[in-house]
């Protein structure tokens, strides 16, 4: 059987300086079949797959395809052997359109009567390969201008463009709302059908429960076991991974009691083209979720709050003061703290250390000349590494090194260091694994607990319903709905936001 | 290399309904804005000065700046692709004392001593993109150290300036390989330099626009580690601007000796920042990835009508002269910035 | 996980290990001289204070030293500065002309002329960071403009200085060595003494970085490269008063001339990456001594000026080629290779 | 040429030899001013800012209507304010090449534009002699040799010689050390030991000595040759470092006589310096009057070199204007 599979690895074994990524890992991929590929964040999980796809040689072990070793030197040569992948961050090039991101390196030519790309026929064929993957986009926009879950989908098409024979998902659906995951998962059913091999990252375990058929779980680089998805059930799973027993959080309680002064308000918050009378508040020690559609305006809203960007119109106050923070640091000063959505452009410092990029907000806050001491720097880097479980061989390794998941918890301890008042959360939880993702939301509860204001947007809803006792529902950039105590529930809140949604214009419809 | 990031792109909703105005392409704006200032300055020049707007004017103006519009469409190519190119006026000098050196020394004949030449500066630039893209040095710097190189070896040819008199190289001037327009009182006479800038620049915005090889350009520069991802050969790519951006050099140093019909180890000094603003000011980032040609040929056309309306306001001093090149191509930068601004403002709001 | 506690030893084999090529190169090109050119080593004394060509190199390279630490800190932040050739001839013209002609005396003449520098920086950050200027273009401007400013000063001339104090800059020497060095010394410590002792170091490394994700995290980001164009605009006005004490004139045409070109050199061979980021100013203190140890080994090699950048670039790739891990791990492939070919 | 040697009398140069009858029609023939294209090398030096002042003020005092360009030292610069001037229509066209090559091409345009070309300082090399009128300037390769053997006389034939050299490739550079080779040829005793290039510049000038004097040759080095004035002031500056005395243990002499050389000599630093005078104004626009009025002119008109010393500096300083 192993001798069949269409993806074969064996021994894979990759160091990166001190950190043995990759501890002779194998795994097959047989012919329509969805495999999943779990792991805590830093497990080792996107390093197999570069591995695999040419962006990395390992350094020892095996790859074949349908019994043929592969051994693939650059992304090119892998989908020349068929294997196509979406890596984890969107990899695709910003100021190229729609289209010709997906038929980059492969565009249909002419050489009658110049040599030269057929534009009609780049078209046509990256309108089929969005359609194939149930979405809708004019494919002559330039990349950039979409927003990242429309970029996922782009890349997604791309790779589905080429005829590959095994397809590798990166954690495809982190920044994709319900609707286009269950899109997309039709899209791999499909796929399956017809005998493509796919892998598939994920760290929602509801999501693998319904689709993949087999789970390879890896733990420090090193492989825990292959089990099928119908014969494992979530305990088992979750222990493979973290090798330690999750205790469920019960749900927020409500918040007790309204208080007299919000500690922050905002009414009518606008901005031409992003944002169209948002209303929202948030108490002392209460933990305020934003939830909506993709682009209803939840970033664009703590972005307004923060300062990033400037609001036509609004007001905000914080303890009862107006406040109208017209740059990020403004809004620092009177102690509010946000942690943006796009880690790679507006998070991390890629070549500072992870102390100093923990104490970055701080500094910045405290002024030029009153320096974090070295000594209290690693203090701080020290407690936040131990308590987010922030997985780096020291702090003062680069935070480039580190996976996508313990980037993320540098960023959230970032934020934390400055001791806010009032804190922003933009999709805490994208890209982050299970045992992160409790800690997280650990973490939300014990500075909510320490009476900080919470706002946090994010589209998984069970996690916000979860973390939040009140939520308040966006749609076409305006706030539209606030759910509180028992109303707060995901079948809740998607009902709030379909309600009068009108069909078409959700931009991105379900097909097939 | 040099990174300057701009302000983060544009959003615009993302429900995308047909538009009853069809939208300005946004890749356009900054060369239709440098197309507006270039408009703008002429028309100045000719409200101020007599005989500005002369068919002889606008000839000069080919003429005098037709091999540094070879020189900066290579410098397109490189910046588009994210490097830098600083050996530009050092290779262009290198190259014509080159083929001087060859056809007045060698006996031998120009046409082959131009092979020869453009060959040598392909060779150059091929070596400067192998030791970026094998080694990942810094570009700014090995071009740096190769303007440097090909500096000495320019004086290593040929330690002075050396005229080039085969009668090739008339010839290749004379009349019959010129293009004769009956404009003016006694007709324009566009020498064969321009026509070759001109093919040069055609073919160039038919490569970067509308095939594999140009799209691979700009994608590289826009995200280089993205572009490696989506399996386009970076390293190939790379190296290939380098050596077409050295090639294009020596064709430029080809043109300037034919330009002046001399070889000149001194000639071009500084050539690469004048390269290098013309596309700037033509609207492609340094950053790579945005821009194009036609913008890179605006920004050559608006160097040379500075310098022309030096010549014509006639009296500067030498300290004024450069006091008012600075101010204007900063004018010129600052202008084309803010029409950028404000088109990017309207088709924001369109949208 | 255990963690390794870092400690000041891992933060000085940090430096050491940036240091190491530049070094060694400093040490071949001395080395190269000793053997070559004699005399290249020789020093003695006149007067009480040291003479030889080492100190000349120390003198002369100071200069060169000053400009590339103000380049530093530009560079780290992602920009570049080319202006700094012209602002050390708009400070050489203001100080002789306010000195001789204007009969200012230099202790005022001379702050004014790093004022004047400072201000010329700002400038630049102003372009940089308010226009939003791409550096190299909006340094140009200045780079261009800038020489003519200073001729306007002057008058196209070069103007005398007499001023015994203004001469002790170039010419003098205390404790032994040339005072150019030990105003090397302070602006060094004054410059690692703001970066290390505040957060400025950090900050700029950060914007150097990643700009936005900079901002967002409330970095004053335009404070920052401001202050650090300010400074390189001090830096070379500094410069500008060694080059006018030297030749106890302000030469304008001349001052400073591709002065642009070798304190970039000196960043970038001192480990300095040209995209930004982390940077180290000893390391452009290194590079430009070894620059400047180089131009004198090949002047006293006779190496004719025309020929002598070639000899230049060789060595500055070398040493850059020695810094890149890309080439170590290549001729570590080859070696490994060439030992598995030899049984 | 060999040009005589004459008395200090400072611009009079308009009545050098060269120019025949017809230098002083001085009242412009025509009611309309001629109108002058003059295309400037740069405003590298001290010498060129008086160059460029005299031709200026000279238009200036003969009502020509003067357009002025300066090539910040770039050959390029200038072939483009020469096609400019041919689309201005300027009467005269008069330049100072940067270079002596590369001016075929555009003579030719402004040959068939029928505008006569005036050349100053620097000649051009050209296959065809009418492409331009004349050429007024010294003769750099004389200087050189004037040099030489005023170093001979104040030596006695023998010397360890060091050379700071001009710009490489630039025309002073290669005529004053052609002619200063020719004389010391022809003294066994006179050696040039070093001989590197200063860029005319007095930095450079200052650090290429520094390093004459630290190589093994230094302690005998008797003499210094600088293509300028500027180079030698520099080198002065390292000489004195050195703990010798400028112009005593070392004799120096250079080229130009800028106003600083006086002040050098003066002090005793400098012995000698050749005049090149850049008072180029009258003559110029004597030819150029000359030209308009349609006379012929001899194709060369030579500005003589002179020799200035330390014994008169003092009283040189005085009177001279730049
Ligand atoms: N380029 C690299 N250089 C150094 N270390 C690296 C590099 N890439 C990955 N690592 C290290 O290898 C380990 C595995 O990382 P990997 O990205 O494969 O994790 P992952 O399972 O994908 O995690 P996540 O779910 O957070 O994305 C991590 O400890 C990471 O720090
Ligand atoms: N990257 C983007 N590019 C262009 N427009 C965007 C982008 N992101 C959001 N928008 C637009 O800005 C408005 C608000 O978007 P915002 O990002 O706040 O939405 P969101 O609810 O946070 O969605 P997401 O799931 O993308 O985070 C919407 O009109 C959306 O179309
Ligand atoms: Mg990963
Ligand atoms: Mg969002």
């Amino acid at each position: 059987m192993t001798d069949l599979a269409l993806l074969s690895v064996r021994g894979a074994r990759k160091r990166f300086g001190p950190v043995l990524a990759l501890d002779g890992v194998d795994i097959d991929i047989e012919r329509g079949e969805i495999h999943a590929l779990m792991g805590e964040n830093g497990a080792g999980k996107s390093t197999l797959i570069r591995c695999v796809s040419g962006v990395h040689s390992p350094d020892a072990g095996s790859v074949s395809v349908a019994g043929v070793p592969a051994r693939p030197r650059t992304p090119r040569e892998a989908e020349l052997f068929g294997i196509s992948c979406v890596h984890q961050e969107v990899h695709l090039i910003p100021h190229l359109s729609v289209a010709e991101n997906i038929c980059l390196g492969r565009e249909p030519t002419r050489r009658f009567p110049f040599p030269g790309i057929r534009w009609g026929a780049v078209r046509e064929r990256a309108r089929q390969a969005v359609e194939r993957v149930g979405f809708e986009i004019d494919v002559r926009r330039e990349l950039c201008t979409c927003s990242i879950a429309a970029q996922q989908l782009v890349a997604i098409a791309r790779s589905l463009d080429c005829g590959a024979r095994v397809v590798i998902l990166d954690e495809p659906t982190s920044s994709l709302n319900e609707r286009e995951v269950e899109a997309l998962f039709s899209v791999l059913r499909r796929l399956r059908a017809n005998g493509l091999g796919i892998l598939l990252v994920t760290h929602f375990l509801d999501q693998v429960y319904r689709i993949a058929d087999r789970i390879t779980v890896l733990r420090d680089g090193r492989l825990v076991g292959t089990r099928s998805a119908a014969d494992l059930s979530r305990a088992e799973l979750v222990a493979m991974m973290v090798g330690r027993a999750i205790h469920r959080e019960p749900r927020a309680e409500q918040h007790a009691s309204r208080a007299e002064q919000p500690r922050f308000a905002a009414r009518g918050l606008r901005r031409r083209g992003a944002l169209d009378a948002v209303d929202c508040s948030v108490d002392r020690g209460e933990a305020v979720g934003l939830a909506g559609l993709l682009g209803s305006g939840r970033s664009e809203t703590l972005r307004a709050i923060f300062g990033a960007d400037p609001i036509d119109a609004g007001t905000m106050t914080l303890d009862g003061h107006p406040v109208r923070p017209g740059s990020p640091r403004e809004a620092m000063r009177v102690g509010i703290a946000f942690l943006p959505e796009d880690r790679k452009r507006d998070g991390i410092i890629p070549s500072l250390s992870v102390r100093e990029n923990i104490i970055l907000a701080l500094q910045a806050r405290r002024g030029v000349f009153a320096r974090v001491s070295n000594r209290e720097a690693l203090l701080l880097a020290d407690r936040f590494i131990a308590a987010l479980r922030i997985r780096t061989p020291s702090p003062e390794t680069p935070v480039h090194r580190l996976s996508g998941g313990n980037q993320q918890k540098t960023l959230i301890a970032r934020a934390l260091a400055t001791d806010p008042l009032l804190l922003l959360l933009d999709e805490p939880t994208r890209g982050i694994d299970i045992g992160a993702k409790e800690d997280v939301l650990d973490l939300v509860r014990s500075e909510r607990e320490r009476g900080v204001a919470i706002i946090m947007a994010s589209s998984e809803l069970e996690e916000l319903v979860r973390a939040c006792g009140r939520v308040v529902v966006l749609r076409d950039r305006r706030s539209v709905a606030e759910l509180m105590g028992s109303a707060v529930d995901p079948t809740a809140i998607v009902r709030a936001i379909a309600e009068a949604a009108p069909e078409p214009d959700v931009e991105i419809a379900t097909r097939g | 290399m040099i990174r300057e990031r701009q302000s983060p792109p544009e959003r615009r909703s993302l429900p995308h309904r047909p538009r009853l105005v069809p939208r300005l392409d946004p890749s356009v704006v900054p060369s239709a804005a440098t197309a507006l200032v270039l408009v703008a300055a002429f028309l100045l020049g000719a409200a101020r000065y007599e005989n500005f707007a002369s068919w002889m004017v606008l000839r000069n103006l080919l003429v005098d700046n037709a091999y540094l519009g070879i020189a900066a469409v290579g410098a397109t190519f490189v910046i588009l692709a994210g490097g830098i190119d600083l050996s530009v006026g050092a290779v262009m000098a290198m190259t014509s004392v080159l083929v001087a050196r060859l056809v007045e020394h060698a006996g031998v004949h120009p046409a082959v001593a131009i092979a020869v030449a453009i060959l040598a500066g392909m060779s150059f630039g091929l070596a400067q993109g192998s030791l970026i893209q094998l080694f990942g040095l810094p570009a700014f710097l090995v071009t740096l150290a190769g303007m440097f190189l090909a500096r000495g070896a320019a004086f290593a040819l040929h330690p002075q300036s050396l005229g080039v008199r085969h009668p090739f190289v008339a010839q290749l001037l004379n009349d019959s390989l010129s293009l004769h327009i009956p404009l003016g009182p006694r007709g324009v006479v566009i020498p064969i330099t321009v026509v070759v800038a001109g093919a040069v620049i055609a073919i160039t915005w038919w490569t970067l626009r509308q095939t594999p090889f140009g799209r691979a350009v700009h994608a590289i520069g826009d995200d280089e580690h993205a572009a490696t991802l989506m399996g386009v050969p970076v390293g190939r790519v790379r190296v290939m601007t380098y050596a077409i951006a050295g090639g294009l050099s020596a064709l430029a140093g080809v043109a300037f000796t034919l330009y002046q019909q001399a070889g000149d180890p001194t000639a071009c000094k500084g050539l690469e920042l004048d390269a290098i603003a013309a596309v700037v000011i033509g609207g492609t980032l340094l950053r790579g990835g945005v821009g194009g040609v036609i913008g890179t040929l605006m920004g050559v056309l608006i160097l040379g009508l500075i310098q022309t309306i030096i010549t014509f306001e006639g009296d500067l001093s030498s300290w004024w002269t450069r006091i008012v090149v600075g101010v204007l191509v900063l004018a010129f930068v600052a202008l084309q910035r803010g029409v950028d601004a404000i088109a990017s403002r309207r088709l924001t709001s369109a949208a | 996980m255990a963690e390794p506690r870092p400690h000041p030893g891992v933060a000085l084999a940090a430096i050491a290990r940036d240091l190491l090529w530049p070094l060694v190169a400093l040490a071949a090109i001395l080395v190269v001289g000793a053997i070559f050119a004699p005399g290249f080593l020789t020093i003695g004394t006149i007067d009480g204070r040291l003479v030889g060509t080492p100190i000349d190199i120390l003198n002369h390279g100071s200069k060169v030293a000053i400009v590339a630490l103000g380049m530093t800190l530009v560079i780290a932040t992602g920009g570049v500065d080319l202006s700094v050739g012209a602002v050390v001839a708009i400070a050489a013209a203001v100080t002789a002309t306010l000195v001789s002609e204007q009969g200012v005396p230099w202790p005022l003449a001379v702050p004014a002329a790093v004022l004047v520098g400072t201000m010329a920086g700002l400038w630049n950050g102003m372009l940089v960071t308010v226009l939003r200027l791409q550096p190299i273009v909006a340094t140009l401007v200045l780079m261009v403009a800038g020489r003519g400013i200073a001729q306007l000063v002057t008058g196209g001339l070069i103007v005398t200085v007499r001023e015994p104090a203004i001469d002790l800059i170039g010419n003098g020497a205390s404790v032994g060595l040339p005072n150019t060095f030990w105003l090397l010394a302070a602006v060094f410590l004054g410059l690692a003494l703001l970066v290390r002792r505040t957060a400025l170091g950090l900050l700029i490394a950060c914007v150097g970085d990643n700009d936005s994700a900079s901002r967002l995290a409330g970095v004053p980001e335009r404070s920052v490269r401001l202050f650090a164009y300010a400074v390189c605009g001090s830096c070379a006005a500094i410069a500008g008063l060694i080059d006018c004490s030297y030749i106890r004139a302000a030469d304008v045409n001349n001052a400073g001339q591709l002065l642009e070109l070798d304190a970039i050199l000196a960043v970038v061979i001192g480990g300095t990456a040209l995209t930004g980021g982390r940077f180290s100013l000893i390391g452009s203190i290194i590079g430009a001594m070894l620059m400047q140890s180089l131009t004198r080994l090949l002047y006293m090699l006779d190496v004719s000026a025309e020929i002598a950048p070639a000899p230049k670039a060789m060595v500055v790739l070398a040493v850059c080629l020695l810094q890149s891990s890309v080439f170590r791990a290549f001729v570590g492939r080859v070696a490994r290779r060439q030992e598995a070919g030899t049984p | 040429g060999d040009p005589p040697q004459k008395s200090p009398s400072a611009p009079t140069t308009a009545n050098a030899p060269a120019p025949t009858p017809n230098s002083k029609p001085n009242s412009t023939p025509a009611a309309k001013p001629i109108r002058v294209g003059f295309a400037q090398i740069g405003a590298e030096s001290d010498w060129r800012k008086a160059n460029t002042d005299s031709i200026r003020n000279e238009a200036e005092k003969r009502g020509i209507n003067l357009t002025f360009s300066d090539a910040q030292q770039k050959q390029d610069n200038q072939l483009k304010a020469l096609r400019n001037f041919i689309a201005q229509g300027v009467d005269v066209i008069a330049f100072s090449p940067v270079v002596e090559t590369g001016w075929e091409p555009v003579l030719k345009e402004i040959k068939a534009a029928g505008i006569p070309v005036v050349l100053t300082d620097r000649a051009v090399e050209v296959s065809d002699e009418s492409l331009f009128v004349t050429f007024i300037g010294a003769d750099f390769v004389e200087e050189g040799r004037q040099a030489g053997t005023w170093l001979a006389q104040a030596t006695g034939g023998s010397g360890v010689i060091v050379e700071l050299q001009g710009t490489p490739g630039s025309a002073p550079a290669i005529d004053r050390k052609k002619g200063f080779e020719e004389v010391v040829a022809g003294h066994p005793g006179m050696k040039i030991v070093k001989s590197q290039s200063g860029e005319f510049t007095r930095a450079k000038g200052r650090e290429v000595m520094e390093t004459f004097l630290k190589s093994p040759e230094g302690p005998s080095i008797t003499a210094l040759y600088a293509h300028n004035d500027d180079m030698a002031i520099g080198a002065i500056e390292a000489i004195r470092a050195s703990g010798r005395k400028p112009g005593v243990d070392i004799k120096i002499v250079s080229i130009d006589a800028v106003k600083a050389a006086f002040e050098a000599m003066a002090a005793g630093e400098l012995n000698c310096t050749i005049e090149c005078s850049p008072l180029l104004g009258p003559q110029l626009f004597d030819a150029i009057e000359a030209v308009v009025a349609g006379k012929t002119l001899p194709r060369r008109i030579v500005t003589p070199a002179k020799v200035y010393g330390q014994a008169t500096a003092a009283a040189d300083l005085k009177t001279r204007v730049y």
